[in-house]
Order: C-alpha cells, then structure tokens, then sequence
C-alpha cells in the first residue's frame, strides 16, 4: 500500500551549490505533481568539504526523506566514495569522469562541459538538474524554465550547461524507475520548517524579529530581512541573543509583537531574559531551534537533548509555555497560535524545534485557516491604570505607552523586580506573596487556554503505541507507511496535556527521540507513569531512517 | 497635572548625588512638556543598581530592566514606536560593564534615544565595588587592595562609538544638568550625557567635583579639541563635546514596522 | 527538653549599623560560651529604609535565628512600629525617647547621647551592644574590648557612647531571662556560609575565583579578596558573569582550581559557559545561592526556587553534579568535597544554597577533618597525549600546558565542538556517537564517585518523614526541638541518592521548601514515587520560623 | 620537532586570507622557537567562526572556545599561568559583537595576551552576515538591504579601551604579518594584531586592499598621529600605531596565585 518513491542524493563540495541544486529539483517536482521532502546535509564550512542533499518524491504525502537513493549524482570523488552503498537496488549513479575509478558509478564529461559553458567559471549545481531532467524523462523547456527560475546570473551559461548534460542522455537510455511528470493537484509552494515559522507568527501580527545568527535558527533571521519590505516587519541582527531579547521585550512594551529565535547556546544567553519576561509578564515568543550539545556541539545537525532546558528556562518561578511542531503544517500553525497565546496569557513561550524541522524543506499548503480571524482584546483594566492589577486570571491590563489604548494620565511601569500592582517595586512580604499568588494563578490560566488548541496529534493505530515529540513525529508517520502503530504526539510540552493523554496513563510504550539520555521518555514517565517498553534513541545528529524505525519498533515489539 | 515625583518612598543616601539628578531630570521634563511634548510619549529605562531607583521615583512610563539592559530594552522601544521619545537610565556598572556592549551598539547605531549614565565610579547598590569607572586605586569590598585597572573614559568612548551628542555634567549643577539633559533629548540621534554624581557611601567626590569641574559652553570645533578638553586632567570639563547630525537609525532602515490587519496578511498569504 | 534561648532583635535604617551591632553581639555571646544564629534582614538600599537583624543565642546548637525577640533595640521610630508585635511575652523593648509613643518599647536617650558622644557624626550601632551588655549582666570591660575588636577607627567615641549608654542602667535593674556569661566550651569563631563556602573550597585547592556582585553571592567576592594576600588566592571581580565562568574555564586549564558564584540572575548568563565546561569537560565549581526570582525579583531575600533551573544549567547533554549544604558546617565540607570531585570526574558542578545559608551566621568549628587528604592523581593517559581519550570510565587524562605534568610533544587541545580524541573538532557520525558515549558513561562514574561521601543526611526520628533540602533542613532542625520527626535531607540532588533513599520509595512524606511551586516535592515525586502528603511552602523571601514549621507539620500530621 | 600543521583538512575556502594568516601565525611562533621559546608554553584560544578553525589546523595547545569567549579564555589562561605567552584569535562577528566586552576588558587591564583579530568584515561562517566592521552598504543576508551601520574602526576603539600594543597588517603581506605578529606576542601587556583578512566568499577585499593597503614602519609619535593613520580613507595604513610601556594586570595585582599544598591549607585553617 506504501506509494513508489523516488529519492534523488546529490553530493559534493560545499560551494558547488548541491543544496540548491537540490532544491530546484525538488520544486520542479512539485510543479510536476508530487509530494517532495527534502533533507541537507552539511557541515559548518562555506567551500569544500562534502555536503550532500536528498530529495524524496511520491505521489503521496512524504514526512521524511529517504535514505537509500534511486538516482545519486556525485560532484566529485570523495561524494562517489561516501555513497557507493547509499543506492537502492538498480540506482543511478552518475559523477565526473575520472571520479568513477573502482565505483560503480557512470563516469559523465561533467567537468569539460562545465568548464566549456562557462568560461570564466561556473556551478555544477546545474548538471544534478539536467542529469535529473534526462532520466526522470522531463520536458527540456520546463527544466530550462526552472533553471531560470532557480538562478539569477549568467542564464547564458547555465542554458549551455544544461543542454549539453541534457543532451548526454539519448531520450529514454537511461530512467528511473518512477514517472515523475504526474501534473496531480499538490501543493505547488515548499517551504523550509524555519520560513513556515517565520510566516505563521508573521501571520498572527509579529512586527519585530531580533536576532544574532546562529545555526539552524539563522535563516529565520534571512527570510525576514529578506521579505521586511514586502511584509512590513522589522528583521534586525543584533550585537548578541543578550541583545535580543531585550530589545524584543522593549519592542512589546511598545506594543508590537515580537519574537526571537536561537539554538541552544544563543538560548543559554537568553534565559535570563527570558525570567525577565516572566517577570514582567511580557508577551514573548522564542524559537529554539536544536542541534546536537553541549556548547558549540555539531552546528549544522539535529537533535533533540534541549527538552528539559527550554522547559526550565530562567531562573525562578513563573509560567512557561512549551510546544513543538510535529510537522511542517504546524510549523506555521503553531507558530501563530502560540504568539496569540503569549499575548492572551502575557507569558513568555518557547517554540521548541529541530534542525530536522528547521531546515527541511517540503511542498504543503499553508493552513491559513487554522489562524484565528482577529486577536482576543486586550484588557485594559480599571482607573488609574495599574499595570500589575491583581485578578483572578492572573492576567493584568496591558496599555502601550504613546497609543490609543492608553490615556494621559496612564503611568505604564514594567518591572523586573517583585513590585505592587502599580508596578513600583516592593520588599514587603504580604505584597510579594500577593504578586506571587497572581503569577501563579496564570498556570491555570494558561492550561486552560491552551485547552482550546490541538495539544496532542495521533496519528494511524496498531498494535504498539509510540511516542514522540517534534520531528521525529515525522519521521515516525513515515514509517507508518511499512509497519502499523499509533503514534501518540504531545504538541504542548508544557503546560502538559494531560487530560488529553490520560488514556495511555501507565500504558506500556515504545518512546522515539534525538538524544542520548532519553530525556522525552523520562519526562513521560514523570508526566504520565507510563512504561517505557523501549527507546529508539538517534544521536549522531543525523535523521531517522525510515527503515531504522521500523525495525527498532519490530524488535521493540518482539522484545 | 501629572505629578512628576511618584509616592514611593525614596531610599537613597542623603546626600546622594542622584537627588541633584533627579531634580534635573524633571526639570528638563517640565521643560518638554512646556513645549508641548506629551508625557504619555517620554518613555524611561533603567538598570539595575542606586541609579535604577529613579524609575520608581519618577512618574513616567517604562521598564526596570535586568542589570546591565537598560539600552537594550530602550532601543527595541524605540524601534517599534519612533514616536517616542526614550531616556535609558544607567549605572556606570550598569552600562561600562555588565551592559558595555549595549551602550556601544546604541551609539554606533546612533539610535534616537538619550542615555543617562550615573557616573559614581562605584557599583553603589551592591556596597561598593569597583566599577570601570572607578579610578586606579580605589578601594572597594572586592578591591582592598586599590582598584588596578584604569578607567575607561566614557566622554571619549562614546564618541569612539559613534554617538552623536555626547556631553557630560555634575549633579550638583542641576541647571546645567537640566539643559544638558533637555538639549540631548531634544537632539535626533544618540545622546549621552555623563552625569558626574557623587556616591557619599562608597565614593564621595563633592569636593574633588566642586573644586576641578569647568562648564564651557562654546562646542569644540573639532573632535581633536574635544577629546583634549575630556582628557584634561587638572580641570574637569562640563559641557556638550559633540553635537553632530548622522541618520538616525530608524530613518535608515526606512522604519518598516507597520502593523498590518490580520486580514492584510492573510490576504497577502493567500495570494 | 528545649534549652534555654535568648533573641535579640535590632531594628533600624540602613547604614546605622545594625547588622554589624548583631555580628558583634554574637560573637559575644560566642565568646561567652553560647551557640548563635544570626539572620539579617535587609532591603536593597544603602541608607534609610528599614532593616533588622536578629540573633538567637542558646547554650545548645542552634539551626535557626527565632522570630519571637526577648531582647529589641529599634534605632527608630519605624522600627518601634514594625516589631510591635516581634516581643515574646516579657520582651525588653529599648528605643530613642521620642520613637516611643503609643508602643510599651522603653524610651532612652540614645540620640542625644550618641550626639555628646561623637560630635562629629557616628553609628547608632554601639548603643545595641551596650544595651545589650547591660541587661545581658555582661562585663563592661569585656564589652569594650569586643567594640573595640568589632569596630575600627573613632575608638574614643563609641567608648564614650557606649559607657553613656550602659551606665543609664543600674546594675541588676532590668535583665534578659537568660544567663550569657556561662564560659562554656563552645566554638569560638562565627562564620556566615559564604565564608564557609570560600574557605571550603579554598582548602581543597581554590586558587582562583572569578565574580560579578551579585546578591546573595557577592560576600564570596569580598571575602576572598580580603583574605587574597593571605589564602594566596586570586579573586577577581570581572566584567560580567560571562567572563567570570569563561575565565574560570581558561584557568582550569592552565592547571589551577577555580570557582564562580552568582545568584540566578547571574547564573542564567553563565549557563552557555556551564554547557561549555561540559563539553570541554573542564572541573569547575559554581555557587548559586538564589533569591526570590524571576528576573532581579527580591535581591536580598532567600528563595528556592531554581531547582530545576540548577539541575538543567547549560543546553546538551552532558553529566551535572548538583549538592547542597544543609548546615554550616556541610557548606565548608561539601565545597571542600566538590571541588574534589569535579576535578576527579572533570565535570561542572553546582552548589546550590540560598541566602538563608550564604548570609546567615553562626558559630562553628571547621569540620576540617572531613577534607581529603590529597588530591586524587590526575590520570595523564598514554602517548601520544590525546585530551579525550576513550577510556571505560569516561574520565580522560588530563594535562596543563607549561606545567611539568605535559612534556615537550604533548598538545592539549579542548573543544567546544564536538571532537576527535585530540581534541580536534569532527562532525562525522561514528565519531560523535563515539565521543558522546564516552562523556554518557561519566554519569555512571560520577554516581560511583558520590557513593564515597555522604548524599543523604537524617535527623531525628518520629512518625512523621519530612523531606527537606539546603538549609531549609537547618529550619527544619530547630523545629526538631519541639516536634519529634524524622528529617530526610538528600545532600546530592544529582546525580540523586535513589539507594541510600530507597526505603522511603512510595512512602508518605511531608516537603517543606521555600518556593511556591512545590518543585522539590516535585522532584521526590517523580525520583523516589514518594506520596507527597503535604506541602509547607513559604515564599515571601523570610526564613521560615520554628513555631510556624512545628504548627504546619502537626496540622499535616492530623489532616 | 613538531609540525606547527596538524593534520586535520584545512576546510578554508581556496584564497581566503586565512591562509595568510596562518602562514605568518606559524613563522612568528617559528621566530620564537629559534630564540628558545618552548612551543608548551605558547597557548591559543579561538572563538567560533571560520577564524576559529585555526585551532584546528595549528598544532598548539589551546582552547576551542564558545563564539565570542576567545579573549575571557585567554584572560583565564595568562591569571593561571602568567609565563605562558597566550595568543587569541577571534572573528570580527566573535570579538567586536558577541564578544565586545571581554576585548574591550582585556585591553582596558592591559592583560599579557596577544589578540589577532581576523577582520573579514562579516559573518564567514555562518553565510555572510554583516559584522560591526562590514562597511554601511555591506549586503549579506542578513542586509539584503545593505548594513546601515558605520563600522567600528579597531585600531582606535583599542587604543581607547587601553590596549598597549596596537597594529594593523594584511593576510597577503606575510612577512609584514608574521612580523607583527612576532612583535606582539614579545610585548609585554595586551597586544592587539587587526588582520585584514579578505573573505573570498562574501566579502573579497582583495583588489581593495592591494591597491590601499600601505606599511609605515615609524612609530607615531603621539596618539592623535595614530589616531589620524587610523582613520585615513584614501590609503589603509599597516603598521604599529601604538607600543607603550604600562604595568600589565598581572604585575599590578602582584599575581598572588601561588597553588598553596592541603597541607598548607590545612594548617592555616586549623590556626
Ligand atoms: C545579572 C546581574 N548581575 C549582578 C547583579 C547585581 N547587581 C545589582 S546592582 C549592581 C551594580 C550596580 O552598580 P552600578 O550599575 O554602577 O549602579 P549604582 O548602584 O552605582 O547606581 C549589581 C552588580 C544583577 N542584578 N544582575
Ligand atoms: C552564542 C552563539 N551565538 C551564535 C553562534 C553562531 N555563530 C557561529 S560563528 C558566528 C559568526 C562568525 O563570524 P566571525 O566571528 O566574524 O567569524 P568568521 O566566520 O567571519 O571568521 C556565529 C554567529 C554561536 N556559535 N554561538
Ligand atoms: S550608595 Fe551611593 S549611589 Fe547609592 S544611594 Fe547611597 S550615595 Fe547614592
Ligand atoms: S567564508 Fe570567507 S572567511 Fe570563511 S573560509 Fe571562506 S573565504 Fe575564508
Ligand atoms: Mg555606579
Ligand atoms: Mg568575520
């Protein structure tokens, strides 16, 4: 029942433009009428080194891509060695003449007709495209199209490149064994995790985004200082995520919604800002996007080892907000709801994600509807105006200093010590233990907030139940496609679900994630006593592979 | 009439310094308003130390920011309402060294906003520390010994930085210091104005000031001259050292924060 | 059973001496043979305001300063006012005449003498010891001679207030229900925590400690830079916390033992640093001694409520060692014992206290028997040196430039990336799973090095078990006086003690804590399956009185 | 003898002036070989960023730190150890963003470190951002737009903070590089080395600074002299702005780091 997939891999140097190769082939796909999923993998260097992209491509919706490749275009020598045993069964593998030695892969004249159409120099990226044009039996014209689309600069050449790797292949010499030009109704737009959640909270008002680059959260920065004119957003890169996030909470002061995103180690540098959110009730979303620690790590791949430390981010006590997508359309989803949510609740939330999700890249459509049609009004609280005004919520009337919201007379003060309802600060203890009390009654407030969202997905049923959080729930739906099971999704880590899940309470479970201490499976049992049966545990920054899932679940069961 | 000085109890030491700028601040704020300037659009940060008290004891919106972020808070302010005119607040603990960073970028990104630094060459709130504005020599609970690092000069490193007004004043010359702060307010671009303000528990420098300090009055003609007239040495010169115009950064970036409908962006979205 | 106990109280601004008047009445009572504990209360402001401070004096140990004062000294009107009510029945209560009106506190003329004593200014404090002295039935020479110890500079005047004030009472004619003057053989000198903490950690080897002020860690700062000619010992308050933990780093290193401190603010800047001594796997001790949170929150109060916040510091994996003293004396041992360790198993750790333990003070004798001997040898591997060797323990050699243990050839590398055993960065999978396993079974032998030392502390026995940790415990002690129960005190929160706690697996128990959020009860909950029955939880920033523990305990115990 | 070239590929894209630099790194240390300097006693640390990678490729002990630590490790190193000779590399983006302070600090103290700055005027590795030294103009992704921000200019931001030692050199001018680099590290107090490091991938100055780049070889006689070099526009001035004679941190607080025996301890204790 599982749907023919075709997964293409190209490979090469950092700087030979694979990732982008890969991407225009995955858009041409798209066009054509498939599903895509496209991974890269790369290291943290700009020229050099071995990069390599992978691009699945079904009829059907992909969650992740595969591992084995049918076609694999190879760059260079070091590419043609790395993925001599990463073909399927009767795969293609094509690479430079002179790189083939004691491969099986098909030596190609790729380097001379480069060298031939560009004479003062060129990418290779285009001969993966022509390569995979001529064997995937697409029409020339719209493989020229695409190129044009997909590079600015030196058409001319890239035209020449393309058409003589084209024209290497004799119509229907060589084929994959899938017919790609399907022309079904998909979606015609992809989009990398990042940009959906760049685009949901823009689409839930975000106005201001800080942020100090910082892989795999950087491109979320890119994509908004690349579209702030077209969306009006302020996309700013500053001295450090110090920096950040303070100039967010001064930015929500005055009223616009902001965010900021990093990685782990820009995030360690945020918690204290983050308290101050707490502290201030600031209305604040953060991306944490994760890659395998501590410190600077392995930058440019996944994991999933910051659970426990974005759920305790910040010193002290106040109400925390932690969720993560468990696909691409929630990405974008999420992202909006949960910048909603912080401006309803005035708490701090962190969205939490991977590398994995983050820089992948898929067709979808964006789930414009799940956004909510206006925002919930903000209170505006009795006279005089006090900003901390004790209630049974918890939440406090919010004014902006200099707009129509708030009065002459209104004095606006946020405060990042204890402080009375008038946001002057205190020392005495009746009056800290009232402000306390208030903070604390935001976590029932919270609760039931988020109760109004979708906190839980699951997904097909079997025999076995299996949990994951973030991307790995991907991962793990597409290996629903070979083995039966249900796949049970927190999508709230914090507050946590826990009516929603009361059922699987005790319940034996397999539990899936990207570390090496089991950390999701640990706050399972804390959350909901569950037995943990098995973990499948991935932490070598790379994703799962669809059949590595399988087969630990298998085994799994069979233990 | 809004009453500039709130109800809360003022703690610090008599005698303090931070009274003499206190005064001036409102002064200057009485001035603005004078003027025609809405308070509802003055907007205040500050740190955290003596000199963050002022937020409680000045009756106009902001934040009480974390140690060291008075300038970050202060510019995400104003980017996301230029309309506003925001005075940050700092301790020379506060802003030379916890925050540095912060005070360096404002500058160099020549921000519009005015950033008062209290100058006591001490971490006054936390009983007495060296600060990096403390001279060579001074002794504090973490320097018995005599501070051995010599002091950054704020007059200079901010122009260093890229500010665009840079002036310095003495708390117990609290017209002076009114003018100073009201010009710099008024300036469209960064100002600093260093504030020299006597610490009497940790750092009393009443006398040292009241003896070397020199207001001038004529802005230098160059930037030569006046890094000189702030090195001096003998004599402690008070008055603007710069006074420049340099885009601002909010009219460099074009300002795009413009709130859009959720309907205008999900009509963009569907598009 | 309960021995006899003496409280002073004295209350006045800030800057007129009264905590120091406290420290002087203590040591005293030290001196004359009495066990002391002594509380300040204080606000964040250096003048006016109001503060107190409180010592209890008892001829038996004493775990806590009492809330209810036989002995008050109010320095001002507000101060009359604010401990109206702070007497225990036949309380003394002494103030300036004029602050006297509608309270029963006894007017003297403190004001004007002071004036005739010190013409040119000075501190109200020395009337405190005098009255103290006075109705103590204390030595007037021995009392002169202890101002004179207390107080330097302007040694006339204080004689002068302190005869004038003494003298105001006749032998005999108003006294304290308690004999003072015993010559008991008790300990002579008073510490706080703090100084017992640096002075810990500086007999196990500290040569560095890198700080920036922070509440209620600073003293730690002061202390060492007072002593520095002394202890031979660098202390240097830095930049920021950032630096403080980064320059820590560098100088382990270079072969030194270092140390920071900070409070939660601080130690939330100081998390990517933490994560970074775990990668690099650098020994280093760090001191959070929190305060009522989040953001600046209540800097001069104590708080526990960055459990979770320590046990999570630093974004990846990589193993935590987080212990907390639950009295004096444990503040000297384990810094002196963690210190040890973290050098032993080349990991971070974190001493976790509150400003209950850093500023409170007592007189103890140094538990100087329970430091090591020597330090463990330092394993220098195989040659080629190779920083992170894969050996079974995890533990690799370690080596420090310059230094004799590394000879000419050696090249010591440490990585904040993920890394090759000589410490060059890698990204390649078998490698990093490889290097990742090394650093995961350091959790194993960092439990097996705790083993050795004590993780578990019990007091007294009773149907009751009341959990408890830090100094908490030491509240919890005194309370033992009145109310028989038995008191668990894990001093190792990570790795945790399961075996030595194993019997009250699934139990019911009593948690006291100082947070809002019960996060300790928490944390016995998911760790221990224990049955929290009842929780007694202050968070006002106060120290928890006795009555107040014995009264909530008996109420849990009849619910 | 060892090789001062480790074995791990070199992963710098073909040209980038980072070879240069290396180059020259290695003859210095080599200089200081010949003259009997013991290679364990020459440490380096580096902060995150293709500038980082040389710790990497150059075979001396050291720290790879976090992006922006660079020069708190190498503070933390030299208190340590005073007779190592501690030699910090760091980004553009790591030491005058990130990482502002601890430069600032570390000249400010007049640490005994060596600091070679890499300035590439942007974000190498992380694709291309526009640093605090990339020219307003400079488009990268995060400036598609182009950088409004005027660039900091190092030579005359350390000669401010306090740094002693002040140069400016070229990855294509080895000799003169190696040189420099030489002369800083035998300088007794913080010694600053600004690289202008051309970035082949996103910000190649290559043409730019052949044709400006010009050595003096006379010491300035004043810092205005200095100052003026510095900020010259036609013509890129290579050379010492800046060697002066002051007390180095460790000297001033007569390095008391004296690791004492338990036994010592103990018996003060037990006193
Ligand atoms: C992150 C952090 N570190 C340290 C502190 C403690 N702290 C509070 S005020 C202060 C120093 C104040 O000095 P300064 O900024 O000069 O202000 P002043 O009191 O002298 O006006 C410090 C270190 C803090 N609140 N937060
Ligand atoms: C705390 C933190 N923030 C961000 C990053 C991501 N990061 C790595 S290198 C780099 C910038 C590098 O620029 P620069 O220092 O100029 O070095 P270059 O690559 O240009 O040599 C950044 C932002 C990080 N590793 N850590
Ligand atoms: S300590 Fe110094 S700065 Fe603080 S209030 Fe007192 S005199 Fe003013
Ligand atoms: S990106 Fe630039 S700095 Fe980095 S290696 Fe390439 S050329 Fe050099
Ligand atoms: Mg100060
Ligand atoms: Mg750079």
């Amino acid at each position: 029942m599982t749907e023919k997939i075709l997964t293409v891999l190209i490979g090469g140097k950092a700087g030979e433009g694979v990732k982008k190769a890969a991407q225009v082939i995955a858009d041409m796909a798209a066009k054509l009428g498939n599903y895509t999923f496209q991974v890269d993998d790369y290291q943290s260097l700009i020229k050099g080194g071995h990069n390599f992209s992978v691009v699945s491509i079904s009829a059907g919706k992909l969650c992740n891509a595969y591992k084995k490749a049918d076609l694999i275009i190879s760059f260079d020598q070091r590419s043609v060695l790395r993925h001599q045993e990463d073909g399927s069964e009767d795969a293609l593998h094509f690479c430079n003449e002179g790189d083939a030695q004691g491969s099986s892969a098909i030596p190609l004249p790729l380097a001379k007709l480069k060298q031939q159409s560009y004479p003062d120099g060129g990418t290779m990226s285009i001969a993966a495209i022509a390569i995979f044009a001529a064997v995937g039996n697409i029409n020339y014209d719209f493989m020229l199209q695409s190129i044009a689309e997909g590079y600015h600069g030196n058409s001319a050449g890239n035209t020449a490149f393309a058409e003589a790797v084209y024209k290497l292949f004799s119509p229907q010499e060589m084929q994959v064994n899938y017919h790609i030009s399907k022309h079904r109704m998909v979606p015609q737009s992809t989009f990398s995790g990042n940009q959906l959640i760049a685009l949901g909270a823009w689409a839930a008002g975000m106005d201001c985004y800080y942020g100090y680059p910082m892989t795999p959260a950087s491109p979320l920065l890119h994509y908004l200082a690349k579209q702030s004119d077209k969306l009006k957003v302020l996309a700013m890169q500053v001295e450090s995520e110090l920096a950040a996030i303070n100039m967010a909470i001064g930015s929500v002061f005055a009223g616009k919604r902001s965010m900021v995103g990093s990685s782990g180690g820009g995030f360690a540098l945020m918690q204290e800002g983050f308290a101050l959110a707490g502290m201030v009730e600031a209305p604040l979303l953060c991306v944490l996007s994760s890659r395998p620690g501590p410190a600077t790590g392995v930058s440019t791949y996944t994991a999933q080892e910051d659970l426990y430390f974005a759920l305790n981010q910040g010193h002290g006590e106040f109400p925390r907000i932690v969720a993560s997508p468990d696909c691409f359309e929630r990405a974008f989803s999420l992202a909006a709801e949960l910048l909603d949510l912080v401006w309803e609740c005035q708490s701090p939330a962190i969205l939490l994600t991977e590398k994995h999700l983050s820089e992948s890249r898929s067709n979808i459509d964006l789930p414009i509807d799940d956004i909510p049609e206006a925002t919930q009004t903000i209170p505006t609280g009795q006279k005089p105006y006090q900003r901390y005004e004790i209630t049974e919520s918890g939440i406090s009337p919010l004014k902006f200093p200099g707009t129509q919201n708030c009065a002459e007379d209104d004095v606006i003060k946020w405060n990042s010590n204890e402080h009375l309802e008038s946001g002057v600060r205190t020392d005495e203890a009746p009056a800290i233990v009232a402000m306390r009390d208030k903070r604390k009654r935001k976590y029932e407030t919270i609760a039931k907030a988020t109760s109004r969202y979708q906190r839980v997905a699951i997904y097909g049923s079997g025999q076995s139940v299996v949990f994951a959080y973030g991307s790995t729930a991907m991962e793990l739906r597409e290996a629903q496609k070979y083995h039966a099971f249900t796949l049970v999704v927190p999508i709230y880590l914090e507050p946590f679900p826990g009516e929603e899940l009361a059922s699987y309470a005790g319940q034996e479970v397999i539990v899936a994630e990207h570390s090496s201490q089991a950390h999701f499976a640990e706050f399972l049992k804390n959350k909901l006593k569950v037995k943990v049966k098995a973990t499948i545990l991935r932490y070598d920054g790379r994703h799962f592979g669809t059949d590595e899932l399988v087969q630990a679940i298998k085994e799994a069961e069979n233990a | 009439m809004r009453n500039l000085t709130s109800s809360k109890e003022n703690t610090w030491c008599v005698g303090c310094g931070n009274f003499g700028l206190f005064a001036s601040v409102k002064e200057a704020i009485q001035k603005l308003q004078d003027e025609g300037h809405n308070l509802q659009d003055i907007v205040m940060t500050s740190g955290i130390g003596c000199h963050g008290k002022i937020f409680d004891y000045l009756n106009i919106s902001g934040i009480y920011g974390l140690h060291g972020r008075s300038l970050a808070l202060a510019q995400g302010i104003k980017l996301a309402n230029p309309a506003l005119d925001v005075i940050a607040f700092g301790g020379d603990g506060d802003s030379f060294s916890e925050g540095l960073e912060h005070t360096l970028f404002a500058a160099k990104r020549n921000m519009d906003i005015t950033f008062i630094l209290h100058n006591n060459g001490n971490y006054g709130l936390t009983t007495g520390q060296a600060s990096p504005l403390s001279p060579v020599g001074f002794r504090g609970v973490s320097t018995p010994k005599g501070n051995v690092e010599i002091p950054f000069v704020p007059v200079t490193l901010m122009m260093e930085a890229g500010a665009t007004f840079v002036a310095r004043s003495y708390t117990a010359k609290i017209a002076h210091l009114a003018d100073t702060i009201y010009q710099a307010v008024k300036h469209r671009g960064f100002s600093f104005v260093e504030v020299l303000q006597p610490c009497v528990s940790y750092n009393n420098t009443y006398e040292l000031y009241n003896e070397r300090c020199r207001p001038f009055s004529e802005l230098p003609q160059s930037d030569e001259e006046a890094r000189r007239l702030a090195l001096a040495e003998d004599e402690i010169h008070l008055g603007i050292f710069r006074r420049t115009e340099r885009l601002c950064y909010h009219d460099a970036i074009n300002n795009p924060v413009e709130s859009l409908s959720r309907a205008q962006r999900s009509a963009f979205l569907q598009s």
